[in-house]
């Protein structure tokens, strides 16, 4: 068997891939920026950390160039490593969503980190490596790549987890996450390695044509492991364990990052792999992952509607979302299927919701960091009477909640829209059901982001401190860019470049 | 001009409220006299474009749509900007239109506390805008949209504004409002595949399910979601226990668009949406509606009687008042339907109305508990009179508008449409009728306990109680005039309607055949 | 073929290392029950590898060696972290947060 | 259309009969003015009232002898032609009604149109589809200026008998979609607008002294306006729709008028209760009318009603099932306006108002609107409440029982208003009676006299009260009064004479014409078997007069009781009361039997002179074929029994007081201790002691024992089981509305709302518990969630 794997290798004749520069340029300009910044940080140390966060935005704003004048190209799908890489408008969408999202994450942090006495440079360094694990992931259409982008995403994200190293919750947050997701990994990649071997491939469209239905227990057991590593990274239960504990113990600009642009690498990731190679194994993966999205946003809301702390209740809603954004998928073989570019209304439907859930979610983010820079809380409660002392906020928030709650017309509503015509596209009884348990889920998830609102708008301010509170520059650009992203997706304005 | 108005022309009257938000948003809280100005300024915009439509309407083809404007909004889904007037939308357009910049003039001095005028008439716009928009929407999708907008708003204004109780008021007419809605949006999605429509068009919709196989029972299941979602905003028994308590907290101008408008969404919903595309579910659906109508009449009405304070019973009553709209509407007939219309109208105006009275007792006298109450026609004559007049309109005397609403809705259940028990149907106008004696008692009740009799000791002497005031007077008279002119001229609405209730009407006949 | 007996191999690991996991509350030993774990998938990938006579599998399981130790190095990093600021490894004392 | 139109054709339409809305529309703008302006103007707006009603009255004056030189005319025009036109067109079927007759050429009505509104009447066919958008527009310009659309005129190019007969054709092409609005002007409503009018204009002439100095005068007299204006919108009424709309008006003038002292809480209790008995009988009006909107053809027109309901159980006619619901459910309406048993407890009550609304309204006009209905819709009740398979008439029968019933109820009051309100009670149950046994002329002939004599009464009392400060206690604050008030004693002796019946006031025609129309009495026809109400009439009659007597005496004669000296009102008082008294005296010769002309020797056309003018065309003709209406032959033998009765029990109660007087002149009463409590032990106690044994047979076997036991009894019954049952009814409901809101509503319904919101909540804090914080136990979750679904969906199955 040795010999056979030699004799392998000394038959094929190594052939240097071609190499579509053009198409790689995103990934290696964060690489390039990344590796600028700890250069800059090695030689300049302490001198370098009043502009460290704005270089490493520019190198944010950088990788977008290419993104841009790849998606004007006339070339709409680019194919590497003999279909290992693709790009195409689904990546590039959603590279484009996560190098904005590395951008407002680097706003958001600038005071908190410069406030907070951490290390800077090395936080926005693990962030661009997290970014760019990301970018791979949005094109890699390979086992392998998928795996190494996905702990590329990771792994820098269990070390910011646990930034504030002399605080113990944000160890003990690095610690849960990183165990975790350690497991999980192991989990995905033991599915994956039964995926590889009843194929023999390890490329999805590979993958794709070698399976069809025989040997399914095998087969199931590898794809159930396969999307269960998966569902730890959207966070759906019941693998959602750690994205409560983890938000409230990490530094909150990091927990914005992770519950936004970490959760859509994953769902990324289960597109990928759900739509490209498993198409034939609907009759296994859409009652899997029907059950996980009924689940998954349930348990999300009830659990949210008994949060006192407003990141872990973001936290909560963030599963109850992924569990929206996995609906679709339970009926996913409704669409013709394409293995090389992914497209169809599944997909356009996720990750139009993804792009307006980001903003959406980052905002409120933004406005916690924000209001936290004042009542040193997280506490909801610590939010009553905010619209007599800081009704700009709250206006923001309030946006952001109504978005949250999927209510005309900002924000969400329309994302919710696509997923639920979706879902009900597969005219199935699953279907339907599925359906009106959204419809019920959005009824109840309301229920606490007004609880919010209520706070904000009705209750007598906490504390009866009503100093305004102070927002500093790129605070304000990231809930202007939030707000203004999250308004625009609401009247349509993501829905054409999503439209996959 | 016209080609204006004809492309143009509903996007004016529904989105210039949104100028003035944004004019409003950058003027500092202090200029509360010029807030309030261009609050007033851009609801009256509002209205001249509306005016402008509303001469240009070709009343004889009030059954089609006009001013219709269809552009490409979000291709995606196949949903597009698509809004026009006719008959059925357009009284009610013309009673939004009234009642937004009277309660702006109301608010003149009358911004409830927590004050923040600010704030209070930027909300007061964008509901303006949500149920215009709901009114002239005609793509099911947008048509949602301007329904969920007029939600939060009204939220907002209930929560911070209103009573003690405001916010258990406001979450719960939010919660009830959003789950209809989303079970509503739910058959609306539905309806878009099963049909399998290229556009959420109404009309478009309704032929498709004439022409395609859906089975009965599917749209059966399909009109239930659109039932939830309309009969909890109408609100429907026993959906409507969010309404007493949305309407005795909520501050008098909210109150005043709730009953004047809010409440007719629903309505609106199932002649324009729920009836129109699914015509065989409704005559399934339509015996159980006509029952929980006449349940409502009596049931509200006993509600009624039950009540200690002033502002909770009128809002009981809006409950058996909606019922009777309802009930119309469960005929199926022409008649039936433009009652419904009619009824509509006639609430807003009466039960607007009666909120306004309330708001105003409330606010000289601090109280609405009916016991502690009394010689109003004293103490503040005109207001006494005004009471007892709106009253006897909305106990459906003849002559005022509610009564348009309510004798047309009893007789057309007498002949509801082919298809209907009409035996049952029968029962319900019996029941329907002895309605109105109770209606009679609660609102004559009413009256002889605050406005008859001699004030009470503490308020004798209350140098606060003052009668009508100017504001309040600019407020009342249109609704007052409307009331007695709609009440002698009710073909000024029906001449309107008829047209294109009688296309509903006729559907249902042709269903039989 | 000698296919079956790797897999039984790999299971019995994953399954030892699953174990390890679950029951373990010293951090150190948790990780290297994911080390387990890991190492099964390994096993899986070089003997699937070598069954459908097809190097990826070999590569694949390079990058997990590669991968692992830089997740151990973090692991191990934070395990240390945890040390520090509480002189213990007990996971199971770290509780603070839940709900 | 329905009547031939051979006689009047459209130009001949006189002005006041097309213009005849300026009617109503003047108290109406009366009303606006007054409400506006009126405090401002030197007579706080009363002038603007009495003018425009002296205008409103100068124009019905003007229709009345338009009206009647039209029908004096087209009688003297009788010639044989007409006849032959009859026998020739006579129908083969019993009921006879489109052609014309004798009835058609006397009072054919006069009908002017002008569309109101369309509704839902496009729906017939497809054909008929454009016409709604067309008429639609022309609405529009009929509403700015209205453009009369006289049907007599449309119709008169459709002489042709054929179609006529043929209904149905003659129905589709005039039928409108639209609804219409308009006038209907014929015998019975001119009747109506000169009483309502002149009655209004006294009532308003007699208030400017009588609520002079009260606080609410302007409202007083806006709200007079009103109530003048919507009497005469009902009156005219061409629809039954608009016949809803002025029913309902009324009731609420009334209503505002009753609780005109609103302070006190009696007097706003006592128009709730008038509204909401009303509104009781309101439901069977609305049911009523939808079943007849329907069972004809989609129709309010009362003329299309009519005409169906006379060809009831034939083909185009209305079904005779659905005609006795309708009939029934208006009766309903009918029995509370116009206080028919059991629905009359209202109205006694109504007295708490200012004593001329009472006069106008609770005597002379509103009370008369269920009446007028009765006569107005005559097809409908007449077929509808005749008892199948017999030849009663159920109306004869609630008529019957209402009068006495009203009657005795009469005997026992103190208030000298509530004498007058039972007793308007009793005369309108005498005229639901007449028109009950087909004798529709006696009953609206009735209606006419008792409008001007009862209108009399009530002044009267309210002079007698304005001189006595506002009492209306017969027993305690009057007697006596005729020397200090003989103006108002003068004209109340005529008034009462008038009711009593007593000859030649106006009520003895009136009563004996409904007394000979029951049929029974030898030798006036009739088909015999109205044994009851003709019983009860004579009865009434005798109590009548009776109770009117006790009234007179304890009011003007024996002592007086008050306090203070009282004085004869002023001439804005007195003058409407000479004018009532003496049209009350006179208006009875309008309709005088020919037998009795002819004795006199007056001219021959002198006869019957009410009915010539009053009786509207066709209903004569289908209702003697239906052997129910009576021109009943009149019988001076009943005619003089009938007054023996009358003065008989008049004379006998005023026995009854002579005798008391003479024992003591301060006495009100005999006895008026426990005896009265007891009256087993009275019979007793009177024979041993009294020794007026025989003076008590005869003033105590009518006056006292009709007082005593049965009247009290009815009385008790009245006060405690029918009055209880509107206050139990009230009460019943508000106790189920608190129930039905505490337990079901707040409880129920809520309770489940919001258990679910809590149900979710305790669910969330239940899984909270899961959220341990131990990684291990996650990593147990993911592992075994892991393990179950892969076991799951590993079964091939």
């Amino acid at each position: 068997m040795i010999d056979a794997s030699l004799a392998l290798v000394a038959e094929s004749e190594f052939v240097r891939p071609a190499i579509d520069w053009h198409a790689a340029a995103p990934e290696l300009i964060l690489l390039a920026w990344g590796a600028l910044v700890t250069v800059i940080d090695l030689i300049w140390l302490e001198r370098s950390r009043r502009f460290m966060p704005s270089l490493a935005g520019l190198g944010f704003l950088a990788a977008l160039v290419p993104v841009v004048t790849l998606w004007a190209s006339d070339d709409s799908v680019r194919t590497m490593f003999d279909g290992a890489y693709v790009v195409d408008k689904y990546s590039l969408v959603l590279k484009a969503l996560f190098l904005v999202t590395g951008y407002i994450i680097v706003l958001i942090s600038t005071n908190y980190m410069a406030d907070g006495d951490y290390y800077d440079s090395e936080y926005y360094q693990l962030i661009a490596a997290s970014v760019l694990g990301m970018l791979v992931m949005t094109s890699a259409r390979d086992l392998i790549s998928i795996f190494v982008a996905i702990e590329l995403v990771s792994i820098p994200a269990y070390l910011m987890a646990a930034w504030r190293k002399r605080d113990l919750k944000s160890n003990e947050a690095g610690l849960k996450y990183m165990l975790m997701g350690v497991f999980a990994s192991g989990i995905l990649l033991y599915g994956m390695s039964l995926l590889y071997g009843v194929t023999g491939e390890t490329k999805l469209t590979g993958i794709a044509e070698q399976l069809n239905s025989d040997g399914r227990p095998l087969l199931s057991l590898a794809v159930i492991f396969t999307v269960i590593g998966f569902g730890f990274k959207v966070s759906a239960v019941p693998f959602h364990t750690w994205a409560p504990d983890t938000y409230e113990g990490a530094p909150t600009p990091l927990t914005a990052f992770l519950a936004v642009a970490s959760k859509a690498a994953g769902f990324v990731a289960l597109l990928s792999v759900v739509l490209v190679a498993l198409p034939k194994q609907s009759d296994v993966v859409e009652p899997l992952l029907w059950i996980l999205a009924a689940v998954t946003m349930t348990v999300g809301n009830l659990l949210a509607m008994r949060q006192t702390n407003i990141v872990r209740m973001l936290a909560y809603s963030g599963v109850a979302q992924a569990g929206y954004m996995l609906a679709p998928l339970a009926v996913y073989s409704i669409g013709e299927l394409n293995s090389v570019a992914i497209g169809g209304s599944v997909a356009s439907s996720i990750v139009s919701y993804l792009l307006i859930y980001a903003a959406t979610n980052l905002g409120a983010f933004a406005v916690v960091i924000a209001v936290a820079r004042k009542t040193r809380s997280g506490e909801i409660v610590s939010y009553g009477g905010l619209f007599k002392y800081a009704p700009g906020l709250t206006v923001l928030m309030t946006i952001f909640l109504i978005s949250f709650a999927g209510v005309p017309p900002v924000g969400a509503w329309l994302g919710k829209l696509q997923l639920f015509l979706t879902v009900l596209e597969s005219q199935t009884v699953a279907g339907v059901v599925l359906a009106v348990i959204m419809a019920i889920n959005s009824v109840l998830a309301a229920y606490y982001y007004f609880f919010i609102a209520k706070q904000m708008w009705f209750m007598p301010v906490a504390n009866q401190d009503s100093a305004p509170v102070v927002i500093p520059a790129p605070l304000k650009l990231a809930l202007l860019l939030t707000v203004a992203l999250t308004l625009a997706g609401g009247l349509g304005a993501f829905t054409g470049i999503a439209n996959l | 001009m016209t080609e204006f108005l004809d492309t143009w022309g509903i996007t004016a009257m529904v989105f210039v409220p949104l100028l003035g938000v944004a004019l409003m948003m950058a003027m500092p809280k202090t200029m509360e006299p010029a807030i309030k100005g261009v609050a007033l300024a851009t609801s009256l915009a509002s209205a001249f474009f509306g005016v402008l439509l509303l001469t240009n309407f070709n009343y004889d083809d009030s059954a089609s749509m006009q001013f219709v404007q269809d552009v490409s909004w979000i291709e995606i889904i196949n949903t597009r900007y698509n809004v026009g007037i006719d008959g059925i939308s357009l009284p009610l357009i013309a009673l939004t239109l009234l009642v937004t910049p009277l309660v702006i003039i109301y608010s003149w001095n009358h911004i409830p506390k927590p004050g923040n005028a600010k704030a209070f008439l930027i909300l007061m716009l964008i509901l303006h805008t949500g149920m215009l928009g709901t009114f002239v929407a005609k793509d099911l999708i947008l048509f949602f949209v301007f329904f969920e907008v007029v939600l939060l708003p009204m939220y907002f204004m209930i929560g911070v504004w209103g009573g003690p109780q405001r916010l258990y008021a406001s979450i719960k007419f939010f919660l009830y409002t959003l789950f209809g809605s989303a079970l509503m949006l739910v058959s609306f999605l539905a309806l878009y595949w099963l049909t399998g429509s290229e556009s959420f068009d109404i009309v478009k919709l309704g032929e498709l399910v004439s022409t395609s196989d859906i089975t009965h029972g599917t749209q059966v299941l399909l009109f239930g979601g659109m039932f939830m979602g309309f009969g909890i905003k109408v609100p429907m028994f026993p959906f409507h226990t969010w309404l007493p308590d949305a309407h005795t907290q909520a501050p008098t101008q909210g109150s005043v668009i709730l009953a004047a408008v809010l409440l007719k969404l629903g309505t609106y919903g199932f002649i324009r949406i729920a009836l129109p595309t699914l015509p065989e579910a409704a005559v399934t659906w339509a015996p159980w509606i006509g029952l929980l109508a006449v349940i409502g009449i009596i049931y509200g009405a006993l509600g009624c009687l039950a009540q200690t304070d002033m502002k909770r019973l009128i809002a009981f009553s809006s409950v058996a008042h909606m019922g009777y709209v309802m009930l119309g509407i469960s005929t199926l007939t022409d008649f039936g339907i433009n009652a419904a219309i009619f009824g509509m109208v006639a609430h807003g105006l009466i039960t607007g109305m009666l909120f306004f009275i309330a708001g105003s007792v409330k606010e000289r006298y601090h109280t609405l508990e009916i016991k502690r109450l009394g010689g109003l026609l004293l103490q503040a004559p005109r207001m006494g009179w005004i009471l007892g007049f709106a009253t006897m309109a909305s106990l459906g005397l003849p002559g005022l508008a509610g009564f348009w609403g309510e004798f047309p809705a009893i007789l057309s259940a007498y002949n509801p449409a082919p298809g209907l028990s009409t035996g049952l149907f029968r029962g319900y106008m019996v029941v329907a009728a002895l309605g109105t004696v109770l209606a009679a008692g609660y609102l004559l009740w009413l009256l002889q306990r605050t406005a008859f009799g001699k004030p009470s000791e503490e308020f004798a002497d209350d140098p606060e109680i003052v009668d009508a005031v100017l504001s309040e007077w600019i407020a009342w008279v249109p609704f007052l005039i409307l009331i007695v002119v709609l009440g002698f001229f009710p073909g000024l609405i029906f001449d309107i309607t008829d047209a294109p209730s009688t296309a509903i009407g006729d559907m249902f006949k042709v269903l039989d055949k | 073929m000698f296919l079956n007996q790797f897999l039984f191999f790999a299971a019995i690991l994953f399954s030892i290392g699953v174990y390890g996991v679950l029951t373990r509350k010293n951090g150190v030993l948790v990780l290297l029950s994911i080390e387990l774990i890991l190492n099964a998938v390994n096993i899986n990938l070089i003997a699937f590898g070598a069954y459908h006579q097809d190097l990826s599998g070999q590569v694949f399981a390079l990058f997990i060696i590669a991968v692992a130790a830089a997740e151990v190095g973090v692991g191990l990093a934070i395990v240390l972290l945890i040390y520090r600021n509480r002189r213990s490894i007990d996971v199971s004392e770290a509780d603070l947060l839940k709900g | 259309m329905i009547f031939s139109a051979e006689n009047v054709d459209a130009e001949s339409v006189a002005w006041i009969f097309e213009n005849v809305w300026l009617v109503p529309a003047l108290p109406a703008l009366s009303f606006f003015l007054i409400l506006f302006f009126g405090k401002k103007l030197p007579k706080r707006g009363a002038e603007i009232g009495i003018f425009s009603v002296g205008l409103a009255f100068g124009l019905a004056v003007f229709a009345t002898f338009t009206w009647i030189t039209q029908i004096n005319d087209s009688q003297s025009e009788k010639t044989d032609e007409s006849y032959a036109a009859l026998s020739i067109e006579g129908e083969p079927s019993q009921k006879v009604i489109l052609t014309a007759d004798d009835g058609a050429v006397r009072g054919k009505p006069i009908i002017t149109e002008v569309e109101w509104f369309s509704i839902g009447g496009s729906s017939d066919s497809h054909s008929e589809e454009e016409a709604p958008s067309e008429t639609s527009k022309e609405n529009k310009t009929a509403i700015d200026s209205p453009a009369i659309v006289a049907i007599a005129a449309e119709d008169s190019s459709d002489s042709e008998a054929d179609k006529s007969d043929d209904y149905a054709t003659a129905h589709s092409e005039s039928d409108a979609p639209a609804i219409s609005i308009g006038t209907w002007v014929d015998g019975q409503s001119v009747m109506m607008l000169f009483v309502v009018t002149l009655v209004s204009l006294l009532v308003h002439v007699y208030s400017t002294d009588y609520v002079h100095g009260d606080r609410r005068f302007t409202h007083y007299f806006a709200f007079l306006s009103l109530f003048t204006s919507a009497m005469l919108f009902m009156v005219l009424s061409s629809s039954t729709l608009q016949l809803i709309v002025g029913w309902e008006l009324v009731g609420v003038c009334s209503f505002a008028l009753i609780g005109h002292w609103w302070e006190d809480k009696p007097n706003s209790d006592a128009a709730l209760k008038a509204f909401l008995t009303n509104r009781v009988g309101d439901i069977g009006l609305l049911i009523g009318m939808t079943v007849l909107y329907f069972a004809a053809d989609k129709s309010f027109s009362i003329e299309k009603i009519n005409q169906m309901a006379v060809l009831s159980g034939q083909e185009g006619g209305i079904d005779k099932g659905l005609l006795t619901i309708a009939a029934l459910c208006l009766m309903a309406a009918v029995m509370s306006k116009s206080g028919q048993f059991i629905l009359h407890t209202w109205l006694p009550d109504a007295m708490a108002g200012p004593t001329p609304v009472s006069a106008l309204i609770h005597a002379a006009t509103m009370v008369v609107a269920g009446v007028y209905m009765i006569g107005r819709l005559y097809p409908v009740f007449w077929e509808g409440l005749t008892i199948a398979g017999s030849n009663i008439n159920a109306m004869a029968l609630i008529g019957a029982i209402t009068t006495v019933g009203g009657g005795l109820l009469a005997f026992v009051q103190r208030d000298i208003k509530k004498v007058l309100a039972y007793s308007t009670v009793s005369q309108l149950g005498y005229m639901v009676l007449a028109l009950g046994v087909g004798a529709y002329t006696a009953g609206m002939f009735h209606l006419f006299t008792h409008a001007f004599f009862k209108a009399c009464l009530f002044l009267g009392a309210g002079s007698v009260s304005h001189a006595c400060h506002h009492s209306f206690d017969m027993k305690a604050d009057m007697g006596g009064l005729r020397k200090y008030m003989p103006k108002t004693f003068a004209t109340f002796m005529i008034g009462s004479l008038a009711l009593a019946g007593i000859p030649p006031l106006a009520g003895f025609w009136s009563k004996d014409e409904i007394l000979a129309g029951a049929g029974v009495w030898p030798g006036t026809g009739g088909n015999g078997t109205y044994y009851i109400p003709f019983i009860f009439g004579m009865l009434t009659a005798a109590m009548t007069a009776a109770y009117m007597t006790r009234v007179i005496w304890l009011t003007f004669f024996g002592t007086y009781r008050g306090h203070e000296k009282p004085h004869e009102s002023g001439s804005r008082i007195t003058i409407p009361l000479i004018v009532l008294a003496g049209l009350a005296s006179v208006v009875g010769f309008l309709n005088m039997p020919s037998p009795f002309v002819e004795t006199l020797g007056l001219p021959k056309s002198w006869a019957h002179k009410f009915e010539d003018w009053v009786e509207p065309a066709g209903i004569a003709t289908f209702v003697g074929k239906a052997n129910g209406f009576t021109h009943a032959k009149p019988s001076l033998s009943l005619a003089i029994v009938a007054t023996l009765c009358a003065v008989g029990a008049g004379g006998a109660v005023l026995a009854y007081y002579k005798k008391l007087y003479a024992k003591d002149p301060q006495a009100t009463e005999y006895s008026d201790g426990f005896l009265a409590k007891v009256p087993p032990l009275r019979a007793g106690y009177a024979f041993l002691t009294n020794k007026y044994y025989l003076d008590h047979l005869y003033s105590g076997v009518i006056a006292a024992g009709t007082k005593g036991p049965v009247a009290k009894a009815a009385y008790w019954f009245n006060q405690n089981v029918l009055d209880q049952v509107i206050n139990v009814a009230g009460k019943l409901s508000v106790f189920v509305g608190r129930f039905i809101y505490r337990f079901i509503d707040q409880g129920t319904i809520d309770g489940l709302v919001n258990a679910s919101g809590r149900g979710a909540s305790e669910s969330g804090e239940s899984l909270r518990q899961v959220q341990s914080g131990q990684v291990r136990h996650y990593a147990v979750m993911m592992f075994a969630a892991a393990a179950l679904l892969a076991a799951v969906f590993m079964v091939d199955f």
